[in-house]
C-alpha cells in the first residue's frame, strides 16, 4: 500500500455523464468526486447499473455513444482530460492511462487477428515497424502467460476462451507500462480458478511496473484481496470512500452495510439423521451428447451419484462445463439421460411415460440461472404463475386468483403488480417470481441452476435470505448449482464438487469448504475469494493454483481427468480412472492419492 | 445481463416517434382511400368521359375551381388530374385504386403470412427429416428471381387479380417460413420455453402457446415492408403486361397506359397515380421500419 | 476447409438448380397458357396446328420432354445436362446464345449502376453513421428509406420526361446506341467494353450517353437500401466495444476508421449480393421503359410469348448467377471475418 | 412487342409484319397488280383489277383445262448471282407442297386459289399423306422459261394468291446449296440466315428480333433501287418509334397509334399518310356463347356502339363508318343498304325484346361479356374499347374488358373458337376479293370456313358461295357475294365498326410510299430527296 500522502495521480471532480433518451438526458453520473493516488490500488464497488462503467470510461475522456460528458474535469497528472486536444488526449490514452474491459471478446476485433491489435495499440505510441509491433505482440503475451504466443498472435478472438482474451487485453493495456489502469470488471464471466489466476497476475505485474489500478468490481472478495482503498459509486456519486479494511469492519453508507450483511453472517447447516430415506436419488448418471456431423459424444455427464434428503440442500459446484446444468436438468428429464436411475421416493423416474411425466413435474421444480429469459415476455405475472395452477390443479378462477396472490406475497413481491409484464420488473423481483412459479404445484425439491449469478450484489442478498426462509417454511429440498461459493456456502448443507462430468468429493459444507480432499476442490476453493480482507491473497503467495484450463469433455484423457493440471500428478493417475470411495473422513474423494493419504487433506485457509 | 436490459426500456413509444407518424398517416388515408376511394370518386373510375386527354388544369386556376366546385353542384366535376387517352378521369382512378392494389397487397401478404408461419413454426421447432425437406424446397423457392417468376405465374396462369395474388403469395412464403423458422429456433432454446416444459407442459402446447407468440415479431414487422413490396410488384406487374386487366382502377396500369403518351408531352396520366405509388409504398416502408425500431429489442 | 465449402455449396447449388428446372419445367407447362397457338401463324387450320405441336415438340408426353431437355435422352440431342438449353421458339436460335446476347447488357447496366451507388452511397451512409441522430442522419435515413421503396419504371419515365422531352440532354429511351448505328463488334459481348477493345470512342460515349437515365434510375433506387444498410452496420460498429476500446488504447483516428469500417462492410457483403442478384431480373422494368435489350426484356418478351425453352433457360440462368454471386460474396465476407470460415 | 424484325419465311413469324416486310423486298412475285394512283396523301394504290407481270412476263388461261401457262421474264438475276429459269418456280411450288416448314403458308395460299392437288392430304405421316408432299403434274416445267400450273377447279382467287409473300419464288441454286439431308428444303438458311430470291434487295445482316439491313440489288430486273441500303430496326413501343423518326434517326416509321401519327402531322420535317385500304375493326361475337346467339342482343349491340366517338377518339378521325364485312375497296364488295348507327334508345328496346330489359338477365352472361381484345394493342385499342365499354354499359350490357395476349387470343379465336365477345381490328383477308373473305370467315367450319371465329353457319351463305367460287362470270359471282354480305349484314355475323386508314410516318426528305394489301413498304418504290 503506498503512503498516504503519494503524489495524486488522478483527480475527478464533479463528473456528470449523460445519455441521451428520448430528447431527455438521464445521468447515471452526476457529481463523481474520486481521487486517485500512485501505486493505490482503488477498488469502485457499486452495484449492476450504478455508472462503474460509464464512470471507468469517462475518466479517459471516452463515453459509450450516443452519450455525453456533460460537466466536470478528470485531472490526469495536473492536466484536465476534458479540456485536452484529441491529439493529445490520444497520446495519454493507451500509453499513461490504460485500460481493460467487462467483455473482453467484445473488446477485441472480430475480424482481426490479436496480435495485429496489440502489435496497433503499441504502434499507435511511438514509431515501431509492423515486423517490431508483431515481436513485441509475442513477448507481451508471453508475458501474460499465454503459452505458444507464436501461434496465438494469429488467433481471432472467438478462437480464445474469455481468459485468455482477457490476458490478450492486460497484454494490450501493459505494452507501454500505464501509470494508472482502469480495470472494468475484468473477471466477471471467468471462472473462479481463472480470475483467481488473472487477478493474481495482474496485481503481480502492475506491482513490477509501479502502476495504479482502478479495479471496477462489484463483487466483495475481489476488494478485500486485492484493495487498499474502497470508493463506493451509489445514485452516480461516490458515497463512501475507506481504506478497505476499515470498510469491511464499520461500513459507512447504507448501500454498504446492505451488501456486507451476508458476509457478516455465516449460515449455519441443518443437521441431518442418518437413516432418512433420501427424497431424491442418483445413481450413475450419464449423459452424453452427440455432435453433428461428427461421431465424437460430449461427456457431459459421466457416472454421477448422490441422494438428497427431503428439506436438504445439496451444492453442486466446479467450474464451467463441468456438467452441473446437464445433472439438473436430467433431474426433470429436461433431458433424456443416456443411462443411470434416477428415483423420487423410491420411484424411478427414468421409466414414466411422457403424459405421467408430465404430471409429475409438479413435485420437481426447477429455477434456471438468467431470470429475465426464463419468462415469457409477454406473460404478465399473473399469467406466468396461473399456467401450473392451470396445469395441475382443479381451483376455479377465484381460487386460482388467491392462490396467485399468496404465492407473490410468500415470495416477497407486491401482489397488486400481478398484472405487470415482465419487461419493467428487476432481476431480483423476476427471480423471485420464477421462484413463485416454481412453488404454484407445490413441489418438495427445486432445482436451483445458478439463480443468483446474475443477481446485483443488493439482490443476491435479498434471494439468499428468501431461499433459505422457503427452506425453512416448507421443508424445501435444493440442489443448488452455483459457481459462487459465496452463495452456496450461505444456502447448502452439503456440497458435491464436479469436474468434468464427474463427481471428485462429496461433502458437508464445512468440510468441503474448511478441508477439500480432492487437489481439484482444493484448487478451486483456494481459488475462492473470501470477502475477508485480513487474510488478502495478494499478501501471500497463492497456493493449490490450477494450470491450464479445462480439458475439452470431448477427448477425455484415460486416467484421472485432472491429470493435465493438478501438481500432485504422478504417471499412475494418467493412467489409472479414478473412482469415487469412501475417504477416511467419512466422505466419498475421486483421487486414489488423496485416497492413500499421499496428498494431504485441506491445504487451504 | 438482464440489469442491462434497462437499457431496452428506453425504447421510444410509437407516439413519439416521428416517422411512426407519418408512416401510419399514410397508410391510414391508403387504407381510407381503398374503403371509400370509389365512392368518393367524382366519375367511374372504369367509364370512359367525353373529354380525353385533357391537362389537369392549371395551378392559376385551381382556387377558382375549388370555390366552383364547392358552390355549385350543378356542374359537371372537375378533372383535377386530367383525363387519359381513353377519357377516363384520373382522379377518380387514382383515389380508387388502393382498393384493387390493397386487396391484392394485402389478401397475398395475408395469405402467406398464415402459410409462412405455420410452416415456419413446424419447421423450426420439429427438426426433423421432412421438415428439413420442406425447408429445401422453400429455399428453391426463394432463390427464384422475384419478378420474373411473379411474371410467369400470371403471364401464364391468366391476368387475374386471383392469379396475381396466388403469384405473390406463393413468392413471399419462403420469407415468412424463413423468418419465422429463425426466431422459432432461438426462441425454443430460450429459458422459458425450458421453463414451460418442467411446469409440465406438452411440445405442442409449448409450440402453440409459448413459442409461436414470441416467434410472430419478425414475419409481422415485414409484412409491412412486404406489402409496399406487393404494391410495387403488381404495379410492376401491370407495367409490363402481366398485371391486372384494364380498366381495372390501378396504379401500375395507369402509368403503363399513360407511358406512351409521355414523349407527346402527356405527362398527367402517368405522373399522378406514380405520386400515388411513391408516397403509399414509402409509407408502408416507414411504418415498417418504426416497428422494426421498436420491436427490435423484444 | 474453404474448398470443401465452396464445394458443398456448389454442390447444393446444382441440385437446387436441377430442382428449380423441373419445378419451372413442370409449372410453366401446367398453366392455362397454349404455345402452339403462337406458333403456328396465320390461318391455322387443325392440321397445320398439329405440325406446329410436333415441330416444337409438345406433342410428346410431358416426361418425355423432360428426358430431352436434361439432355437423359441421347436419342433425343443435346440437353441442359450437355450444356444445350434449347431452341427458343421464337428466334429459332439457341437459347444460350440469346441469352449470351442479352445478359452482358444486363450486367454492364447493373454492374455500373452498383458501382456508382457504392461509390455515392457507402460515404453518405458512414457519414450518417457518424452523427447518430443528427440533422444528417435524419435525412439520410428518410432518404435511404424513401428511395428504397419508389416505383423504379416511374422515375425512369420521369427521368425520361425530364430530361430527355423537356431538358433533351438525355438521348430517347431507345436502347445502348442510338438505333441507327451499328454496335461494336462483339467480342465480350459487353458493348463498352467491346467498344474500347474496337478503339471506337464514339460509339463508347455514345453508350455512356445512353446509360446515363438507366443507370441514374438504378442508382436513385439502389442507393436506397445500401445506404440504409451502410449507416446501419457503420452505428452498430462505431458503438460496437472493440472501436471504443480501440479509442481508448490511444489508437491513431485512421486506425479506428478502418476497424470500424471493416466491420461494417463484412455483414454489408451479403446484402449487396442478395442486391445484385435480384437486380439480374429485378432490373426488367428499367430495361423495359429505355427499350434496353436485356436478360430482362428477353424474359418479358418469352414469357409474354410463351416461349417455353426461353422461359426455362432464363430462370435457370439468373438463378445460377445469382447463386454464384451469393457464394463469391460470402467468400468474401468469410475471407474479411474469419468467424464465418469457422462455419 | 408488336413489331419484331425477321425473315422467317417458314416460322410462325411469317404472320408478323416486319417478316412480311423482309419478305416482300428480297422476293418477288410471278405477277402483281399494277398501280392505279397515287393518292392526296402521297401514297400509290395499287389496282386491285389490273395484274402486271413480275417475273412472269407474261401468262394465258386456258378454261377448258384450268391450265394457267406463264412466260418468265430472261436474265433476271437474283442476289445470289443466279438467273431466273422455271426449275425456280417449280422448286417454289414443290417446297410449297412439302409442307416441311412450321407454318404451311404456301400450301394455303395454293389451296385457297384451286392449284389442283394441293389438298388436306399433305398433313400426315401416313404413305399417302407422304405422297401428296410432292409435287405433281400439277406444276410443269415446259421450257426453261415456260412453266404451266393447272387448278382443281375454276377460282377467282388464283392470281391474287400468286401476289401474296407466301407464293413469291425461291432461286433454287442458292436454296439448294444450303441445303442438308435433314433439312432439304434449307429451312435453316431461310429461318436465320437468309434467302435465296431474286428481290430489288438483298440480305447483308440480318439480327433476328432486332433488325435486319438490306443493299440494293444491282442486277434487279426492274433496275437498281433509288435507295442504296436500307435498315428496317425493330423498336419496341410506338411512342418511341415517334421520337426516333422526330430525333430524324430513322426516315420511316409504322404501326404508330392514331393519336401518334396524328400529333405528328403536325411535326416538322415528318410526313403522314396512308390509304383505307384493307384495315378494319370489327366486334366478335360468337354464336355459340350464349346470349348471341339471339340476333336481337346482336343488334342491340350494334346499335350500342360509339361509332363516332370511336372515329373521333380512337383514329383521330383517320376512319370511316364500314357498312359491309369486306373491306370496301376489295372487287365484290356490297355495301348493305341500311348501316348501324349509335341509338341507345333503340339498343335498349332491342335488348327489352330480346327477354332482357335494362339488361336484367345478362348477369348471368358475365363471362361472355368480357370484351377481349389483344393486350399488345392496347395503346391503339384501348381508348376505343374504353369507349365501347362505357356506351355498351349505358345500354345494359355488363360489359368488362378482358385483354389477352397476341397468342392467347390468337389461339382462342382461331383454333379453339370460344372467344365469345372481342374487338378485332387485325383480320384484314390478304387475298384481295370478297370471296376470299367469305371462304375464309363465313362459310361454316365443316364446309372450309377455316377462320370461322364466330361458328356462324348459314346454308346459304355455304351453298351460295360454292356456286360462287367455281363461277367463271364475274359478274354472276358479284352477284351472289352480294347476296351473301347482305345476309350477313342482316345476321350481324360481324358487326363491322370501322375502316381505318393504314398509315405510315416518314421523313419529308424521301417520297414514293406506297400501299400493299400486306401493308409492308416497297423499298424499291422510295425515292431520296
Ligand atoms: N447507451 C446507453 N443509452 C442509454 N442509457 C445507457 C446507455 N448505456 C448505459 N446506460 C445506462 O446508464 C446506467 C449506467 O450504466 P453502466 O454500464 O455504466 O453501469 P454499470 O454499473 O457498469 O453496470 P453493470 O454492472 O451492468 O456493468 C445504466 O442505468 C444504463 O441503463
Ligand atoms: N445440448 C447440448 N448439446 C451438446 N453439448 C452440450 C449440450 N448441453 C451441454 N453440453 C455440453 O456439456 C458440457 C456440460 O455442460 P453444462 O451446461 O452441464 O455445464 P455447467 O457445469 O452447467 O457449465 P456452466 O457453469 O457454464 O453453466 C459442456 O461441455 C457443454 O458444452
Ligand atoms: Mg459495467
Ligand atoms: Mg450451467
Amino acid at each position: 500500500m503506498p503512503p498516504a500522502d503519494a503524489p495524486l495521480l488522478l483527480e475527478v471532480k464533479g463528473l456528470k455523464v449523460g445519455y441521451p433518451v428520448q430528447r431527455r438526458m438521464v445521468t447515471p453520473i452526476d457529481g463523481l468526486d474520486l481521487t486517485i493516488r500512485e501505486r493505490e490500488v482503488v477498488g469502485l464497488l457499486g452495484d449492476a447499473g450504478s455508472g462503474k462503467s460509464t464512470a471507468a470510461l469517462a475518466m479517459l475522456g471516452l463515453v459509450r455513444p450516443p452519450g455525453r460528458i456533460l460537466a466536470g474535469e478528470v485531472r490526469f497528472l495536473g492536466q484536465d482530460l476534458l479540456k485536452l486536444s484529441p491529439e493529445g488526449l490520444r497520446a495519454l490514452r493507451g500509453k499513461d492511462l490504460a485500460l481493460i474491459v467487462q467483455n473482453p471478446r467484445g473488446a477485441l476485433h472480430p475480424m482481426l487477428p490479436v496480435g495485429r491489435q496489440i502489435s496497433n495499440a503499441y504502434r499507435a505510441h511511438g514509431a515501431a515497424s509492423s515486423k517490431e509491433g508483431w515481436q513485441r505482440a509475442i513477448d507481451l503475451l508471453r508475458n501474460v502467460g499465454i503459452n505458444d504466443p507464436e501461434r496465438r498472435v494469429h488467433s481471432y478472438a472467438h478462437e480464445l476462451s474469455g481468459g485468455m482474451a482477457q490476458r490478450a487485453l492486460i497484454s494490450m493495456a501493459l505494452s507501454s507500462t500505464p501509470r494508472l489502469l482502469i480495470a472494468d470488471e475484468p473477471t466477471s464471466g471467468l471462472d473462479v480458478t481463472i480470475q483467481a489466476q488473472f487477478l493474481d497476475e495482474m496485481a503481480a505485474t502492475v506491482r513490477g511496473t509501479g502502476s495504479a489500478i482502478l479495479l471496477v468490481t462489484q463483487d466483495l472478495g475481489i476488494i478485500a484481496n486485492y484493495c487498499d482503498r474502497v470508493v463506493v459509486l451509489h445514485e452516480g456519486r461516490i458515497v463512501e470512500s475507506a481504506a478497505t479494511r476499515e470498510f469491511f469492519i464499520k461500513p459507512q453508507h447504507a448501500y454498504s452495510r446492505q451488501v456486507l450483511s451476508l458476509v457478516r453472517a455465516p449460515a449455519t447447516p441443518a443437521k441431518f439423521a442418518a437413516d432418512i430415506a433420501p427424497l431424491i436419488e442418483v445413481r450413475d448418471l450419464v449423459k452424453h451428447f452427440s455432435i453433428k456431423g461428427r461421431d465424437k459424444k460430449v461427456q457431459a455427464v459421466d457416472g454421477v451419484s448422490f441422494a438428497i434428503r427431503p428439506g436438504e440442500s445439496l451444492g453442486l459446484v466446479g467450474e464451467s462445463g463441468s456438467g452441473k446444468t446437464t445433472v439438473g436438468r436430467c433431474l426433470l428429464r429436461l433431458v433424456e439421460p443416456t443411462s443411470g436411475d434416477i428415483r423420487y421416493r423410491g420411484q424411478s423416474i427414468a421409466s414414466i411415460k411422457p403424459a405421467e411425466l408430465r404430471r409429475f413435474r409438479s413435485k420437481l421444480q426447477i429455477v434456471f440461472q438468467d431470470p429475465y429469459d426464463a419468462l415469457n415476455p409477454r406473460y404478465t405475472m399473473e399469467d406466468v404463475i396461473r399456467e401450473p395452477l392451470d396445469l395441475h390443479t382443479d381451483l376455479d378462477a377465484i381460487g386460482k386468483r388467491r392462490r396467485i396472490g399468496e404465492l407473490l406475497d410468500l415470495v416477497g413481491l407486491d401482489p397488486k403488480r400481478m398484472g405487470e409484464k415482465p419487461r419493467g420488473l428487476g432481476a431480483g423481483a423476476l427471480q423471485r417470481l420464477n421462484i413463485a412459479r416454481a412453488l404454484a404445484t407445490g413441489p418438495e425439491f427445486i432445482v436451483l441452476d445458478e439463480p443468483t449469478s446474475v443477481l446485483s450484489p443488493l439482490a443476491r442478498v435479498g434471494f439468499i435470505e428468501l431461499l433459505a426462509r422457503l427452506k425453512k417454511d416448507l421443508g424445501l429440498a435444493y440442489l443448488f448449482i452455483s459457481h459462487d461459493l459465496t452463495t452456496v456456502q450461505h444456502v447448502c448443507d452439503r456440497v458435491a464438487v464436479m469436474y468434468l462430468g464427474q463427481i471428485v468429493e462429496v461433502g458437508t459444507t464445512e468440510q468441503v469448504f474448511k478441508r477439500p480432499a480432492h487437489p481439484y476442490a482444493q484448487a478451486l476453493l483456494g481459488a475462492h475469494l473470501t470477502a475477508d480482507p485480513m487474510h488478502r491473497r495478494v499478501d501471500r503467495p497463492p497456493v493449490n493454483a490450477l494450470a491450464g484450463e479445462i480439458p475439452s469433455p470431448i477427448d477425455l484423457p484415460p486416467g484421472c481427468y485432472l491429470a493435465s493440471r493438478c501438481r500432485h500428478v504422478t504417471e499412475a493417475c494418467r493412467v489409472t480412472p479414478q473412482t469415487l470411495a469412501m475417504h477416511a473422513e467419512g466422505r466419498p474423494v475421486r483421487c486414489m492419492r488423496v485416497l492413500a493419504g499421499e496428498v494431504p487433506i485441506g491445504g487451504s485457509p | 445481463m438482464s440489469e442491462s436490459l434497462a437499457v431496452a426500456d428506453h425504447i421510444e413509444p410509437a407516439g413519439a416517434d416521428w416517422l411512426f407518424r407519418i408512416g401510419g398517416a399514410i397508410v391510414a388515408l391508403v387504407l381510407f382511400l381503398a374503403a371509400f376511394g370509389p365512392t368518393l370518386a367524382p366519375y367511374n373510375p372504369t367509364l370512359t368521359t367525353p373529354e380525353v386527354s385533357s391537362p389537369p388544369p392549371a395551378l392559376a386556376d385551381l382556387p377558382r375551381l375549388i370555390l366552383t366546385a364547392i358552390v355549385s353542384k350543378n356542374t359537371a366535376p372537375v378533372h383535377w388530374f386530367g383525363t387519359d387517352a381513353s377519357g377516363l378521369d384520373i382522379f377518380s382512378r387514382v383515389i380508387s385504386a388502393p382498393r384493387i392494389d390493397l386487396t391484392i397487397a394485402l389478401v397475398a401478404n395475408g395469405l402467406s403470412l398464415l402459410l409462412g408461419i405455420s410452416i415456419g413454426l413446424l419447421c423450426g421447432y420439429f427438426r426433423n427429416l421432412g421438415t428439413e425437406i420442406i425447408m429445401r424446397v422453400s429455399d428453391v423457392l426463394q432463390s427464384f428471381p422475384v419478378f420474373i417468376s411473379a411474371m410467369i405465374l400470371v403471364a401464364l396462369g391468366g391476368r387475374s387479380i386471383g392469379n396475381i395474388v396466388i403469384a405473390l403469395a406463393a413468392l413471399y412464403t419462403p420469407i415468412y417460413i424463413r423468418l419465422t423458422r429463425a426466431e422459432v429456433m432461438g426462441q425454443k432454446v430460450r429459458g422459458y420455453v425450458e421453463a414451460a416444459r418442467a411446469i409440465g407442459n406438452g411440445e405442442a402446447m409449448i409450440a402453440i402457446k409459448h413459442v409461436l407468440p414470441n416467434s410472430l415479431t419478425p414475419a409481422l414487422i415485414q409484412s409491412s415492408v412486404t406489402v409496399g413490396f406487393a404494391i410495387l410488384l403488381t404495379a410492376g406487374l401491370s407495367f409490363v403486361g402481366a398485371g391486372v386487366q384494364p380498366p381495372t382502377p390501378e396504379w401500375g396500369l395507369m402509368i403503363s397506359t399513360g407511358a406512351n403518351q409521355i414523349v407527346l408531352g402527356e405527362w398527367w396520366p402517368s405522373v399522378f397515380p406514380g405520386i400515388a405509388i411513391s408516397i403509399t409504398v414509402f409509407g408502408f416502408a416507414v411504418l415498417g421500419n418504426a416497428l422494426e425500431r421498436r420491436y427490435a429489442a423484444g | 476447409m474453404l474448398l470443401r465449402t465452396i464445394l458443398r455449396r456448389l454442390a447444393v447449388g446444382v441440385v437446387q438448380l436441377l430442382g428449380l428446372t423441373v419445378a419451372v419445367f413442370f409449372l410453366i407447362r401446367l398453366m392455362p397458357a397454349d404455345p402452339v397457338s403462337r406458333f403456328v401463324g396465320i390461318n391455322p387450320s387443325k392440321a397445320a396446328y398439329a405440325q406446329a405441336a410436333k415441330a416444337i415438340g409438345v406433342d410428346r408426353p410431358i416426361s418425355t420432354q423432360l428426358l430431352h431437355y436434361l439432355g437423359l435422352a441421347p436419342s433425343q440431342g443435346k440437353g441442359l445436362l450437355q450444356g444445350n438449353l434449347g431452341t427458343s421458339w421464337v428466334s429459332n436460335a439457341p437459347v444460350l446464345k440469346d441469352i449470351a446476347t442479352a445478359l452482358p447488357v444486363t450486367l454492364e447496366l447493373i454492374t455500373m449502376a452498383f458501382i456508382i451507388a457504392l461509390i455515392i452511397a457507402v460515404p453518405i451512409g458512414m457519414l450518417a453513421a457518424l452523427r447518430p441522430g443528427g440533422k444528417t442522419d435524419k435525412a439520410v435515413f428518410v432518404y435511404g428509406l424513401f428511395a428504397g421503396s419508389q416505383p423504379e419504371f416511374w422515375w425512369a419515365l420521369l427521368f425520361v420526361f425530364v430530361f430527355y422531352f423537356k431538358l433533351g440532354i438525355a438521348p430517347p429511351p431507345l436502347g445502348l446506341i442510338n438505333p441507327m448505328n451499328s454496335p461494336p463488334p462483339p467480342r465480350t459481348g459487353f458493348y463498352t467494353i467491346d467498344s474500347l477493345l474496337a478503339g471506337d470512342l464514339t460509339t463508347f460515349f455514345d453508350l455512356l450517353h445512353h446509360l446515363m437515365l438507366p443507370v441514374a434510375t438504378l442508382v436513385f433506387i439502389l442507393s436506397g437500401p445500401i445506404i440504409k444498410m451502410v449507416r446501419q452496420n457503420m452505428e452498430q460498429a462505431l458503438t460496437a466495444d472493440f472501436v471504443l476500446y480501440a479509442r481508448a488504447a490511444g489508437m491513431p483516428g485512421s486506425t479506428v476508421a478502418r476497424y470500424a469500417l471493416r466491420a461494417a462492410m463484412a455483414p454489408s457483403m451479403t446484402l449487396i449480393g442478395i442486391l445484385y442478384g435480384f437486380m439480374l431480373g429485378g432490373a426488367v422494368l428499367v430495361e423495359s421503359v429505355f427499350s434496353l435489350p436485356g436478360i430482362g426484356q428477353y424474359a418479358v418478351r418469352s414469357i409474354l410469348a410463351f416461349d417455353y425453352p426461353a422461359i426455362q433457360g432464363v430462370v435457370l440462368v439468373i438463378t445460377a448467377i445469382s447463386l454464384v454471386v451469393y457464394l463469391l460474396l460470402d467468400l468474401l465476407h468469410a475471407i474479411i471475418d474469419p468467424r464465418l470460415a469457422q462455419e | 412487342e408488336d413489331v419484331p424484325a425477321g425473315l422467317n419465311y417458314d416460322g410462325p413469324a411469317a404472320a408478323i409484319p416486319t417478316s412480311q416486310t423482309g419478305m416482300v423486298n428480297v422476293m418477288e412475285p410471278l405477277v402483281y397488280y399494277a398501280t392505279k394512283e397515287v393518292n392526296s396523301e402521297g401514297v400509290s394504290i395499287p389496282d386491285f383489277g389490273k395484274f402486271e407481270g413480275r417475273l412472269a412476263e407474261s401468262w394465258t388461261f386456258d378454261k377448258a383445262t384450268l391450265t394457267w401457262t406463264f412466260k418468265l421474264r430472261a436474265g433476271v438475276k437474283g442476289c445470289g448471282g443466279a438467273t431466273l429459269t422455271a426449275d425456280d418456280v417449280l422448286y417454289t411450288f414443290a417446297r410449297a407442297k412439302s409442307v416441311s416448314g412450321a407454318a404451311p403458308i404456301g400450301w394455303f395460299l395454293s389451296n385457297v386459289g384451286s392449284i389442283a392437288n394441293f389438298t388436306p392430304a399433305v398433313f400426315g405421316d401416313k404413305e399417302e399423306n407422304k405422297k401428296a408432299k410432292v409435287l405433281g403434274d400439277e406444276v410443269t416445267k415446259v421450257d426453261d422459261l415456260t412453266v404451266k400450273i393447272r387448278q382443281a377447279e375454276p377460282n377467282a382467287l388464283f392470281l391474287p394468291v400468286l401476289t401474296i409473300f407466301g407464293l413469291m419464288i425461291f432461286d433454287k441454286e442458292t436454296m439448294e446449296k444450303h441445303a442438308t439431308k435433314e433439312d432439304p428444303w434449307s429451312h435453316n438458311f431461310v429461318n436465320n440466315e437468309g434467302m435465296g430470291s431474286f428481290g430489288a434487295y438483298c440480305i447483308e445482316r440480318w439480327t433476328k428480333d432486332n433488325e435486319f439491313a438490306l443493299t440494293a440489288n444491282p442486277d434487279y430486273y426492274r433496275g437498281k433501287p433509288a435507295i442504296d441500303r436500307v435498315v428496317m430496326k425493330k423498336v419496341p413501343q410506338s411512342s418511341n418509334r415517334v421520337v426516333v423518326l422526330q430525333s430524324g434517326q430513322a426516315q420511316l416509321a409504322q404501326s404508330l397509334t392514331p393519336k401518334e401519327y396524328d400529333s405528328l402531322r403536325k411535326a416538322p420535317g415528318v410526313k403522314v399518310g396512308g390509304h383505307s385500304g384493307n384495315q378494319n375493326l370489327f366486334v366478335h361475337m360468337n354464336f355459340k356463347s350464349k346470349p348471341f346467339d339471339n340476333i336481337k342482343v346482336r343488334q342491340a349491340i350494334a346499335y350500342a356502339i360509339p361509332y363516332d366517338a370511336i372515329i373521333a377518339n380512337g383514329y383521330f378521325g383517320q376512319a370511316s363508318a364500314w357498312a359491309g364485312v369486306v373491306p370496301s375497296t376489295y372487287p365484290g364488295y356490297s355495301a348493305a343498304a341500311e348501316p348501324y348507327k349509335t341509338d341507345i334508345a333503340k339498343a335498349k328496346a332491342l335488348l327489352a325484346e330480346a327477354g332482357f330489359p335494362d339488361g336484367k338477365g345478362l348477369e348471368a352472361f358475365a363471362d361472355s361479356f368480357a370484351l377481349s381484345y389483344v393486350a399488345e394493342k392496347e395503346t391503339t385499342v384501348g381508348p376505343i374499347v374504353n369507349a365501347i365499354q362505357s356506351s355498351l354499359r349505358e345500354a345494359g350490357f355488363p360489359v368488362t374488358l378482358n385483354p389477352m395476349p397476341q397468342t392467347q387470343y390468337g389461339d382462342r379465336q382461331l383454333v379453339k373458337k370460344d372467344l365469345p365477345f372481342a374487338i378485332n381490328e387485325q383480320e384484314k383477308p390478304i387475298g384481295v376479293d370478297a370471296g376470299y373473305a367469305t371462304q375464309l370467315f363465313f362459310v361454316s367450319g365443316d364446309k372450309g370456313g377455316l377462320n370461322n371465329m364466330i361458328n356462324y353457319s348459314n346454308p346459304m351463305v355455304d351453298d351460295t358461295w360454292a356456286k360462287a367460287r367455281v363461277e367463271p362470270d364475274n359478274a354472276k359471282r358479284d352477284a351472289m357475294l352480294a347476296s351473301i354480305q347482305k345476309q350477313l349484314m342482316s345476321d350481324v355475323a360481324w358487326l363491322p365498326v370501322v375502316e381505318y386508314k393504314t398509315q405510315f410516318a416518314w421523313s419529308d426528305k424521301i417520297s414514293g410510299i406506297g400501299w400493299h394489301p400486306d401493308n409492308s413498304i416497297r423499298f424499291f418504290d422510295l425515292k431520296g430527296k
